[in-house]
């Protein structure tokens, strides 16, 4: 357990009646990256703010190496913020900015002159040290924002949807350069964001946030191959669900019949969902013999992506909507047109099952 | 639309131009006579700077003058004062704030002659004796919801995050309101001074009723309120256009300086 | 943060209460004043409706609520027509309108005295007779840049696409101005409207300088202040907190339906 | 020609002296479903006003069944536009909204009240037809603004972003919808998006725009399969730029030698770009025998996206930056890890080579 920085026990923030956190309990290792991903008013935010000092919990506590600093202000938390919108200084310059922090910890002018320089350097700034952050650029402005907190050397570094401000290029550079900043430096980031592909990319692990509650804490990969309930899977990537109920050794899907698939815990009689992932299912003319699962369906369109082909179909009995990812080279062997009745089959491994 | 819009334009044009020439013709009148040789208004002779000079000669128009900007200067200093840090905490404290708003802005709509007499009878209970220092507080007090406003727009458009970042790299809040609110909201605050040292040039009543009797605490206007009692002289148009010039001069920098302060 | 803010909080509310008390006192002592039975200032001896019913008992005073309600009436009307269509062409032709937004901002701060004057000059130029019909004429140049005012920061809320939708659904100009934008404007207009009647009755020095000689055209402020010669009554006060409550019941729904209209 | 329905002939529109729209020429055919794609600021949405006459063109002609309509005013113009802000009339109610539309067509109330019905049963509007715009959703809202622009019957409808203001649920949904109600209805779209996906799914065809001008106007495959220029290839998914040399047979890359490529066209010594989707490039320990172009790079971030991972590396000499996608399955086998040495390799025919 030594390799815990932060926790938050039962944390619990109320603004009026509306639960913005509900009692979230998390734990961040030293060095990790980490990301609190959800959709907008999930109560990421608010989570961040009560462990930057922001707000005042309702309930539960902050642990910072198992010290309580619960009610410690801001100043005082040896973390610092990047603010969604920068909040750069616009009075100051860029090397104002940056020296701010450390003028208010009292460091010796020469001190401040090193270490900004030293910080400047790094985040590629020398050439707008003495420039204003209304004349800089998106990326720049970013760039200020996170040497401005760096420079405070903090244990953690909070970073509010650090890349929402910037264009889509720039973002993917950006998340790389993240990535290959906070391995440089050592210090754990938590990042928020609403971006899935964000998360996955940067974090080694993520927080999946829904109305105030984590929904799931795990690792991308396991996000993806094992999510935990409903949300989640719909949340990260793409996903069909599939309404049926527990059988035995399957799932009875009405007007398809029985399709095998793992029901270990699961209590006969249950209304579920059936998951598959779009790129998992195999289309083909013929029902596959060795087929566990397989859905007689017929396509109604057909969207070209370019690296891919996303086919939308529905089942001949019932009318479940289903979509296929097919490879570009797939899709030339097969060429699918509008109306076209397909069998859509998946190994049993690659299904699971959601109960909520 | 193509055709039509530059049809409708020349209509829009037009009508703008007759709305404006009714707002400013009177006033064009007034500048005009205050140039006229021949001092009466239906015969134009020449233009003229005597009118002008005439009131340098005044004493009576000095004095009200210096009693003026001595009014202005003090009821401006404390309303700017007192309006900005009520602005901040009326931004501050959200919640409380949609009566307090209500208060605010109807301070600014009290009809100016019922705050005169307010202001008279309440320095009248306390037996206050009236002379320049209750038109400064009269005005002061006459001043604050206007500051305020003008402070309020200026913190719609201030990002506190910028706050909360100072609070974040370490600084407490007196540092922060040195460092980085004021120097942010300075050009609204010098735009709200402008604004409330204007006002006070420009107004009469509530400088009239708190001034008291005698000479010693006539301001301007109330200077040409006593003249024109004899009919509107060339004199006293010279005046209200040197007033006027003045106050738009003041105004037009507070705006722009609140212009730039919103970006 | 956590504690700090608290305090902090407390610090800003206890000035919040400081300044309300000094704006408000002044007007809270004119309030009770004229409920108080005694008539003099410094003793209180029981409430009492008295004065009011003696203002309603007097014919100068009825006549003068009579003439301020006409001109205050006929003014608003014709200050909210033309402010109205002044307020659409500005923000039409958005390019010419910087000089133009300067003329019109100048035109609301233009000293009141000032505006009295050259109003005076002009009509003595015209050799207008003096009467109501010249004070309606005077609040309605008054006017109009505020009612200007009130009907943009609506506009600026106005989605023009709108307005493009109609054009594109087959409509012509006076159809989507008819069907599609007054319908939208109109909370604006009528807040506008109310700001107008409110100033109108509450303007006392355009009235008295552009009223001409006599009782006839006398208005609610001018007989104020021709009663407060004599001192300030209890009756002065009723009468002041009866203007005030007036234009406050008139601001609080211009408010309401500008914040309605502002969504 | 017979099957042209509007032309945009040499198209302009200059404000002050910005060219927002660059001597466009551009042919819509009946009942297609075409894209406008470009960033924000492309002129894309310029275009579509001059088309509606919202502006008029500081230089050429806009034909419709050509016949000249460039100086008609928009009300006068068959064609309806959908505006992204939606525009709907706050004070009326759904019906109103969209009976506006005839009744300034001083169509009979018999015929108004069969025809709103009609397009309110279609849209789905049914049960929110007496209600205000402010109390829809905005799915709800974007059903009205499309309700109210087709029942006018225009010869064109023009989409200004249409599902912007859309959630990434409701606008993945919407997309098909689109699409759907195109083919039933059997008028031409103009959709302009600045969403590559969202054009990709839905357009039959696709102009991409920058900075004024058409780009490249061609099918979502060809657009993806046979970019014209370094714009297109970048914005339309993403794209692997290889800087090099025209030799014979091939392109000379610094430090890398030799790597064959399609040259018929180029001139021997111009510096190009050697373009290969991520997809397409191969990951392997060893330099494959046959493989016809191959560059060594070293690993050094790996992101897993759920369906496929993205692999970045440096190549050993030059550093040029490579990205590369590995499907899930494919990552399974290779276990890549940062630091790792491998070759990038592709088929001849999967890159292109562009000058500009």
């Amino acid at each position: 357990m030594s390799n815990i920085l932060l926790q938050a026990l039962g944390l619990s923030k109320h603004f009026n009646r509306v639960r913005a956190v509900d009692n979230v309990s998390v734990d961040f290792a030293n060095q990790e990256f980490f990301a609190l991903l959800g959709p907008s008013g999930c109560g990421k935010t608010t989570l961040l703010r009560l462990l930057a000092g922001f707000e005042s919990p309702s309930a539960g506590q902050i642990l910072l190496d198992n010290k309580d600093i619960t009610n410690l202000c801001p100043a005082h938390r040896p973390l610092n913020l990047m603010f969604q919108t920068y909040a750069l200084f616009p009075h100051m310059s860029v090397w104002q900015n940056i020296a701010y922090g450390l003028e208010m910890e009292n460091c010796t002018k020469m001190e401040i002159r090193e270490r900004v320089g030293q910080i400047v350097d790094m985040t590629q700034l020398t050439d707008y040290a003495q420039r204003k952050p209304a004349s800089l650029s998106g990326g720049q402005r970013q760039r200020v924002a996170l040497a401005r907190a760096l420079v405070k050397r903090p244990r953690m570094l909070l970073l509010d949807e650090p890349l929402a401000a910037l264009d889509k290029q720039l973002r993917t550079q950006m998340q790389l350069e993240l990535k290959r900043m906070q391995h440089e430096i050592g210090i754990t980031f938590l990042v928020v964001t609403h971006d899935q592909e964000e998360a996955l990319v940067m974090a080694d692990r993520v927080a999946v946030m829904n109305r105030g509650r984590v929904e799931q804490l795990a690792t991308p990969h396991v996000l993806y191959e094992r999510p935990r309930n409903r949300f989640v899977a719909g949340f990260i990537g793409a996903m069909n669900f599939i309404p049926g109920r527990v059988v035995e050794h399957g799932i009875e899907i009405a007007g398809n019949g029985f399709i095998s698939a793992r029901t270990d815990d699961l209590t006969i009689g249950d209304d579920v969902w059936l998951t598959v992932r779009p790129e998992r299912i195999l289309l083909t003319v013929e029902r596959p013999a060795q087929a566990e699962a397989a859905i007689e369906a017929a396509v109604f369109d057909i969207a070209y992506l370019g690296q891919d082909l996303k086919v939308h179909l529905k089942s001949k009995a019932g009318s479940i909507d289903i979509e296929v990812r097919v490879t570009s080279t797939e899709a030339e062997r097969n060429r699918f047109f509008p109306g076209q009745t397909l069998w859509c089959s998946w190994p049993a491994n690659q299904a699971s099952v959601l109960t909520c | 639309m193509v055709k039509s819009v530059t049809k409708s334009n020349s209509v829009a044009l037009l009508y703008l131009v007759l709305v404006y020439a009714f707002l400013y013709i009177p006033i064009l009148v007034l500048m005009l006579l205050s140039l006229n040789k021949s001092g009466l208004p239906t015969v134009w002779s020449g233009a003229t700077l005597d009118w002008y000079a005439a009131l340098f000669r005044s004493t009576a128009i000095l004095s009200a003058a210096r009693n003026t900007l001595i009014v202005a200067t003090l009821s401006t200093i404390l309303a700017t004062v007192i309006g900005t840090l009520l602005a901040m905490g009326v931004e501050r404290g959200k919640r409380l704030s949609n009566s307090m708003e209500a208060l605010l802005f109807a301070q600014m709509i009290i009809p100016d002659i019922v705050l005169a007499i307010a202001l008279l009878s309440f320095f009248t209970l306390l037996k206050f004796t009236l002379g320049l220092h209750s038109i400064i507080i009269s005005h002061t007090v006459f001043n604050i919801a206007f500051v305020c406003a003008v402070v309020r727009t200026r913190l719609k458009h201030f990002d506190s995050a910028v706050v909360e970042a100072s609070y974040d790299l370490g600084a407490g809040v007196l540092t922060t309101f040195r460092r980085i609110t004021l120097p942010i909201i300075l050009p609204g605050v010098l735009a709200a001074a402008l604004l409330a040292f204007t006002l006070s040039v420009d107004e009469f009543i509530i400088a009239y009723f708190t001034a008291g009797a005698g000479q010693a605490s006539t301001t301007l206007p109330m200077q040409i309120y006593s003249m024109i009692r004899f009919g509107v002289t060339p004199e006293i148009n010279a005046m209200a256009t040197i007033v006027m010039l003045f106050s738009f001069t003041l105004l037009f920098f507070s705006q722009r300086l609140e212009k730039r302060s919103a970006l």
